[in-house]
């Protein structure tokens, strides 16, 4: 009777794409700042989760249609400038512009997407690199607009330089971007993003049209980004073109990878591993970027699925456990 | 709200240690600009190793912040210092858009910060006309206002009938970053005044350092005067042998040149006869200085990387015995308070620099020193051979300026 | 020549060949026939070392090959012809021969396998600067084939060769291979087509899930009930 | 006529593979392609499938003109292709390869998990429904890959070579196999080597050499035509 | 003009020797070489040591830089790249290119611990200048570029015609079958990687008078080497001698007629819409089913 409940619930978190566990971790996550202890904590708590969201965003193009999206920091980028432009200009509130530059991100996955829809994931992550080093330039280059090099000043989304309420608007973020890309991934949409991803053409041939899912794929994908790229604009208050270069996808891809491809959830918990690590090497200063590459070989070298990999082995491990108790029990 | 009960360290834990001054030195150790970073670190080290970190009754503590080249990072790491270690001031910076991103941080721990050496205006523009800003000073002016010794000296080589006043086809040539945009906008801010005619403008990315095709542009531009800015040294002096090779028949100026100690071994004689405006470590407090920074980190220090912050510490230090002297205690509510009476108000100078006449903060000038003659200015100076000779300002003056003759 | 005893072989944990063994003598025609899922490629595999058996012995030539590397096995004089070709498809039917003779230094004895395989595949000929990747799924077959044979192997493991082959050119092909074991070349031929096969072949073996059930003179197991039901459908 | 191809041509450089083949099927009919290797029989149904686009002809389906359509666009109205070289989505489960016809060929999601159930059966898929395709052997792919076509709701298969690698036993229940899809109402047009499935199913044959086609009608007198004995059956029959 | 197509022109040698490199490793490896650019830097930091510190000849520091970009590629290969291929091979190009991304960082950061974040260069290698058509062509560019033409003749003949070459050329099409063919795979894989890290710190060696030695110089070529590689197709070799000649035109022409400040976005965009057209590259192949 009991079981019953609880697999009735799991059921239903299921639908809004959570599993017990990933609600614990979010109610978990969603207090922390109560007992983070200092403003430091909170603040690193929010790159994180920052981060987190946007290894998701990546994960779900790298992931499932195989292409890592080179060009993705360019995007983020491109959000925040529309945001902070729309208010600079038009006087448009923050929390219309994020969701506006979200949108303008996603008319540039749009292109991408066009651009590359019968190419393969590396060709297409590599041209979506070239998208993103133009979008960089320009905004170096249209300097009557973006102010280039110089930089901008961004209205910030709050009037206090507190990091708590800036915390909650990025933790919804996260939480309805995880919310949504499990759905779509566990839905047939998902389903078509794998198939695109494996082998194009024998998806083809079943009926997957390429430029659709891409599109729909890489418009979600950005959207993320720009979404992001907003609140990263109207928290630090500032916006050069250098947000955008090749470095901070790399920044991003990496937590993905550590995280595991393929899964929405190892990115994002990657991200709560490798951030505070990296930060507390800080006082290492160079040593601390051989470290990190150090790292990054060593992992991918023995852990090449990433955390995410140990999905199945821990599953099939409790799965057994559990079968071997439950014998026991009827015994 | 949760928020302040939890932050707010820096300030209250001020209290605790009385004896103890905790300086947070956000420069960037790591990335593109890590060159300048260690050279910041060093210097400011070496200053306060001087008076044995100890100013007035305090131990000196240093705490050189990674603020690295990217905003929410450099702001990270700030915050981490003031949070976890107490940090009461901050004194220097290098990025100005880490910069910016940083004045938040102060301002939410009401931490002063003292002489930063941001250049570009985006920092002021963020601070200026706001109400309690912490960030109290900066060591470097904009730059739009540093470019005045070219123009004063193109004035003074017109009037000697060096220089053909009809001759004034100038080309501005420049990196994509905030310096050189600026440096491109001051000059065509200035040119109007010799009825300048600008036939070339460009900015190229900073890693770039093949430059033929933009030079040969130049040339066909016709110009008389090529005003040039790329801060990488690698760039500045690849422009100078290409610029060289192809017999460009322009007046340059570079003024990246001389950050690089190792010039003349990347330029050779090509460089001879550009113009670098930015000052040299020329006078005995400054040989003094070079000599023993050089016996002590092994390398030569520049002027307006090394040798302006070392300033900056030496001000700091006289900035933190006066504010005990006047509030008998320092922390960060005095330091802010003196930052506001006391420095910006042009209450306090300092003219023991090793490279500038002084010091000088006035509330017209806001947060920048201010720059003439008497106060901060920059040296022309022209290279020639392996040598820089000073050729403005006429009182420092080591030798009149010639015109090269692929220039004439 | 070739002698396998008592091998186990997979893929990862899994298991798929158990205690298989087998011989071919030298100059001898043996084919190994089974359904489909058997194990029959994964012995050929395990033979040339591409996976290494877990357990059991090989021998080759009087030496023991279980531990040498796939390129040793070349080495030796084992010629390995999978069933998907292995070409390099991004070059020519020409270079792919040529690298066929990779493990010979001997520029005369290249010259001289080389052209005898173009006599033995005319068509091959006619497509010498064709692409490997764009011929068509025989002429691919036919091509592995020649390769194989380039390096002049001692004995050779073929794996369906007649797949995807035009049924004049299936016989042809057999009675090929059928030839070179009279000039002593010892052939290991996985198939399909049980009923031709064992018509060509000396002796074969019967693999089914990954075990050796039967064995034995080619023309009496062509005849014996197991194989007439099972394989030939009658 | 379901689909007709009126002097298809295709040309690789200086060789023509496909030269001026016209074919005409009928709604319910199997129709074999056989020829000697390289004769141009799977460029001529790359053509068909739009893999190729070709040189000049033209393939008409339903009396539409489709010359030169995409696959993905093919095979919404209803022509599906199996490869030579078996392919599949490696990393998915053999449910999931199915359900991937059902949804986006079909285009019909609602019911597509127990639609694609269905056909795993009806394939006669032998192993669970959740094996990761990754690791099936041949006949195993090749019974995954009928499923998949068909759960496009094809009227019009393809299929390259789909008994090569069979045993002489194994033949019988995939002849059946294809019997029964052709039943369910699909159209199919078959290239293959192994005359037995030829003979055994095929209501038509055509004989494809150099790219042409040479003969044409039913297997038993095709297959007893002196031109296509010498091209390409050979003295024997082996199989 | 004319001198804009010398330019050009020289331009291009470099990137010869940059993409080849690049392209080798992907082609045969399936490796997208993000650490690329920190071999030319390993060649100029060579160049800096061996004509400023131990004052040797020219042709003597452009060997040593060969042998030193060889012997570091070959050694990075067998630690990173080897067991990685020993462990998995799944999702293959994405993994390595992070082991990529990991030894960028680490190149460079330990040549800021050894070399400080100095600009390291010398005025020039060889004195004197060659004219050209009434251009001024200095000697260290016009033999930098011979040195480039002359290595990527070499390389040329190595891969086409001999054994090894051939093998190279095998295992990047099918390693299954050049390792039935008796090819030693791993050493193939090493050599290759070897040879691509030549190559790129022979470039960098030959521009140490035009690009000090600096820790982050590896990003320009590497960017170059990239665009050449996507325009021509990937794993394309023939083809990035084409490539890398229509990249510098159009970097060229771009600066030229747009302007430096829009040089990369025109150019990318020139690029971008080549791919359009052609979208497997240049002269990207289509393998059939
Ligand atoms: N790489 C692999 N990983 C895991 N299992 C595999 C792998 N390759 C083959 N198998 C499995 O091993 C078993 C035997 O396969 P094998 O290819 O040896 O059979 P076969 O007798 O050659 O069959 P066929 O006639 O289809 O070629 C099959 O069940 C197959 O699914
Ligand atoms: N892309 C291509 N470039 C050049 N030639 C090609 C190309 N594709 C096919 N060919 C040639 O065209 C001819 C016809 O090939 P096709 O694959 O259609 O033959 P097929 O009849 O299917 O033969 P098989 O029965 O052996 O599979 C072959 O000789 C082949 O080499
Ligand atoms: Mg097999
Ligand atoms: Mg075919």
């Amino acid at each position: 009777m009991k079981e019953n409940k609880t697999s009735k619930f799991s059921a239903i978190l299921g639908k809004v794409g959570l599993s017990p566990i990933s609600l614990v971790a979010f109610i978990v996550l969603g207090l922390s700042p109560l007992f983070a202890g200092n403003e430091y904590n909170i603040r690193l708590l929010l790159m994180c989760v920052l981060y987190g969201t946007l290894a998701m965003g990546f994960d779900l193009s790298a992931g499932y249609i195989g292409v890592a999206n080179w060009g993705y920091a360019a995007l983020m980028g491109l959000g925040g400038y529309t945001s902070a432009l729309l208010f600079e200009r038009a006087g448009m509130t923050p929390w219309v512009g994020m969701i506006l530059g979200g949108l303008m991100a996603t008319l540039a996955g749009l292109l991408i997407g066009l651009l590359t829809l019968r190419m393969d994931g590396m060709f297409a992550a590599l041209l979506a690199w070239f998208v993103g080093l133009i979008l960089m330039n320009a905004a170096n280059a249209l300097t009557g607009l973006t102010r280039g090099a110089l930089g901008l000043q961004v209205q910030p989304l709050f009037d206090t330089p507190w990091s708590t309420p800036y915390f909650y608007v990025i933790f919804g973020i996260c939480v309805l971007t995880f919310i949504v890309l499990r759905v779509i991934v566990k839905s047939h949409l998902g389903l078509a993003f794998t198939a695109l991803g494996q082998d194009m053409q024998t998806a083809r041939t079943t009926g997957v049209s390429p430029l659709k899912y891409r599109l729909i794929n890489f418009c979600i994908s950005c959207f993320i980004a720009g979404l992001c790229g907003g609140f990263y604009a109207h928290y630090i208050g500032i916006l050069t073109p250098t947000l955008m270069a090749t470095k901070g996808t790399i920044q991003i891809l990496v937590i993905a990878y550590v995280g595991g491809r393929g899964s929405i959830w190892g990115p994002l918990l990657a991200a709560f591993i490798t951030m505070p690590i990296f930060e507390s090497l800080n006082s290492l200063v160079e040593l601390k970027y051989i470290i990190y590459g150090l790292v990054l070989i060593l992992v991918m070298i023995f852990m090449p699925n990433g955390i995410a990999g140990f999905e199945r082995p821990v599953k099939a491990f409790f799965k057994k456990r559990l079968g071997r108790k439950k014998e026991a029990a009827k015994e | 709200t949760v928020a302040t009960g939890c932050g707010g360290g820096g300030a209250s834990a001020a209290g605790a240690e009385d004896d103890v001054l905790k300086i947070a030195v956000p420069i960037p150790l790591t990335g593109e600009s890590a060159k300048a970073g260690k050279e910041l670190q060093d210097t400011i080290t070496m200053a306060f190793e001087e008076v044995d970190n100890k100013v007035g009754s305090y131990t000196i503590e240093l705490d050189f912040v990674d603020a690295t080249s990217d905003a929410d990072k450099g702001a990270l790491a700030l915050e981490e210092g003031i949070v976890k270690r107490g940090d009461e001031v901050v004194l220097s910076s290098w990025n100005s858009s880490v910069a910016v991103a940083m004045v938040d941080v102060c301002n939410k721990y009401k931490v002063p910060w003292y002489f930063s050496s941001s250049s570009s205006s985006v920092i002021n523009e963020k601070v200026e006309g706001k109400e309690n800003s912490y960030l109290m000073s900066k060591i470097w002016p904009k730059s739009e206002s540093l470019a005045i010794g070219y123009f004063a000296l193109l004035q003074e080589l017109i009037d000697n009938g060096e220089w053909d006043a009809s001759r004034v086809k100038y080309a501005v040539f420049a990196d994509d970053t905030d310096f050189g945009r600026v440096f491109g906008t001051t000059v065509k801010d200035s040119m109007p005044a010799f009825n300048g005619e600008c036939v070339f403008e460009d900015y190229t990315a900073i890693n770039v350092t093949d430059f033929y095709t933009s030079i040969a542009k130049i040339k066909e531009s016709g110009a008389d005067l090529a005003f040039v800015q790329l801060t990488n040294p690698a760039a500045g002096a690849a422009f100078i042998k290409q610029a060289k090779e192809s017999n460009l028949p322009c007046l340059q100026t570079s003024d990246c040149l001389t950050e690089a100690a190792n010039w003349y071994e990347l330029t050779g004689d090509a460089a001879t006869g550009t113009l670098v405006c930015r000052s040299k470590l020329v006078n005995d407090r400054a040989m003094e200085f070079a000599k023993a920074f050089e016996d002590k980190y092994g390398y030569t220090p520049s002027a307006t990387t090394g040798g302006i912050n070392y300033d900056g510490a030496k001000f700091l230090i006289k900035c933190i015995e006066e504010c005990e002297k006047k509030y008998e205690k320092v922390n960060s509510e005095t330091l802010y308070q003196f930052g506001k009476e006391v420095l910006q108000t042009g209450g306090i100078t300092f003219d023991d620099s090793v490279l500038v006449t002084s010091y000088e903060y006035s509330a017209d000038n806001g947060i920048d020193p201010i720059v003439d003659e008497d106060h901060f200015y920059f040296q022309v100076i022209q290279l020639d051979g392996d040598k820089e000779v000073v050729v403005w300002p006429e009182a420092d003056r080591e030798a009149p300026m010639f015109v090269p003759d692929y220039a004439k | 020549m070739l002698k396998l005893e008592n091998v186990d072989a997979g893929y990862g944990k899994l298991g798929i060949l158990w205690d298989v063994s087998l011989e071919v003598k030298e100059g001898e025609f043996v084919a190994l026939v089974g359904p489909n899922g058997a194990g029959k490629t994964t012995t050929l595999r395990a033979i040339s070392n591409i996976i290494t058996p877990t357990k059991g012995k090989i021998t080759f030539d009087g030496k023991e090959i279980t531990k040498l590397s796939v390129q040793e096995i070349t080495k030796a004089g084992l010629s390995y012809i999978t069933d998907d070709g292995a070409l390099f498809s991004g070059m020519t039917v020409q270079q792919n021969l040529k690298m066929g003779a990779y493990s010979i230094r001997d520029k005369v004895q290249i010259q001289e396998s080389y052209e005898r395989v173009l006599q033995m595949f005319p068509r091959l000929k006619e497509r010498l600067k064709q692409n490997a990747g764009t011929l068509s799924g025989g002429e691919r077959k036919m091509l592995a084939i020649a390769r194989g044979l380039m390096s002049n192997p001692k004995a050779m493991l073929i794996d369906e060769p007649s797949l995807g082959l035009a049924p004049n050119i299936v016989l042809q092909v057999l009675e090929t291979l059928k030839q070179l074991t009279v000039n002593g070349v010892s052939i290991l031929l996985v198939e399909q087509n049980v009923n031709t096969t064992l018509k060509v072949t000396d002796r074969a073996y019967v693999l089914e899930d990954g075990r050796v059930v039967l064995s034995g003179n080619s023309a009496e197991l062509l005849a014996s009930d197991h194989i007439q039901k099972a394989y030939l459908g009658i | 006529m379901l689909l007709e191809t009126i002097d298809v041509e295709k040309r690789f450089g200086g060789l023509v593979a496909v030269n001026k083949v016209s074919l005409q099927v009928k709604e319910g009919e199997i129709v074999g392609i056989i020829g000697p290797n390289g004769a141009g029989k799977t460029t001529f149904l790359n053509c068909i499938a739009g893999f190729y686009a070709p040189d000049s002809g033209k393939v008409l389906y339903q009396g539409k003109d489709i010359t030169g359509f995409a696959q993905e666009k093919l095979c919404h109205l209803g022509i599906s292709r199996t490869f030579q070289n078996v392919r599949g989505f490696p990393k998915m489960t053999a449910l999931e390869n199915v359900m991937v016809g059902c949804v986006f060929g079909a285009e019909k999601p609602q019911g597509a998990k127990e639609r694609a159930r269905e056909l795993l059966d009806f394939a006669q898929f032998p192993l669970p429904e959740d094996t990761i395709v990754e690791n099936l052997n041949t006949i195993q792919l090749k019974r995954l890959e009928l499923a998949r076509s068909l759960a496009t709701n094809c009227k019009l298969l393809l299929l390259d070579e789909v008994a090569a690698g069979l045993t002489p036993a194994e033949l019988p229940d995939f002849i059946e196999l294809v019997r029964r899809i052709r039943d369910s109402g699909v159209t199919i047009i078959c290239i293959e080597h192994l005359m037995r499935f030829i003979t055994g199913i095929c209501d038509r044959v055509a004989v494809l050499e150099f790219g042409t086609k040479i003969a044409e009608g039913v297997p038993q007198e095709v297959l007893s035509n002196e031109d296509v004995i010498s091209a390409y059956l050979g003295k024997t029959d082996v199989h | 003009m004319i001198d804009l197509i010398i330019s050009a022109v020289l331009k291009g040698g470099m990137y010869i020797l940059i993409s080849m490199g690049l392209s080798l490793v992907y082609g045969v490896m399936k490796i997208p070489n993000f650490a690329h650019g920190e071999f030319y830097l390993i060649g100029a930091y060579c160049a800096y040591v061996g004509l400023s510190m131990l004052g040797l000849p020219g042709i003597v520091v452009l060997v040593l830089a060969a042998v030193m970009g060889f012997v570091f590629g070959a050694i990075i290969e067998r630690l990173t790249f080897n067991p990685l291929r020993k462990r998995s091979k799944s999702d293959w190009s994405l993994n390595t290119f992070l082991v990529t991304a990991g030894i960028s960082f680490v190149i460079q950061n330990v040549a800021q611990m050894i070399f400080g974040a100095e600009f390291l260069g010398v005025e020039k290698i060889w004195a004197g200048s060659l004219n050209i058509a009434g251009i001024n062509i200095p000697m260290d560019r016009m033999i930098a570029f011979v040195v480039a033409i002359a290595v990527v003749i070499f390389f040329w003949a190595f891969l086409k015609k001999t054994r090894t070459g051939n093998a190279i050329t095998a295992v990047s099409e099918n390693e299954e079958g050049a390792m039935l063919m008796g090819v030693q795979i791993n050493s193939i894989h090493t050599l290759t990687f070897a040879l691509s890290s030549m190559l790129a710190a022979i470039a960098g060696a030959a521009l140490i008078s035009i690009t000090p030695a600096y820790p982050s110089m590896g990003l320009k070529p590497l960017y170059a080497a990239w665009f050449v590689v996507i325009l021509v197709g990937l794993g394309n070799l023939e083809a990035t001698i084409v490539g890398a000649f229509i990249v510098s035109f159009i970097e060229v022409f771009a600066t030229y007629y747009v302007g430096a400040a829009w040089a990369d976005a025109v150019s990318l965009s020139v690029i971008v819409v080549i791919l359009l057209i052609k979208p497997t590259g240049l002269f990207g192949k289509r393998v059939k089913v």
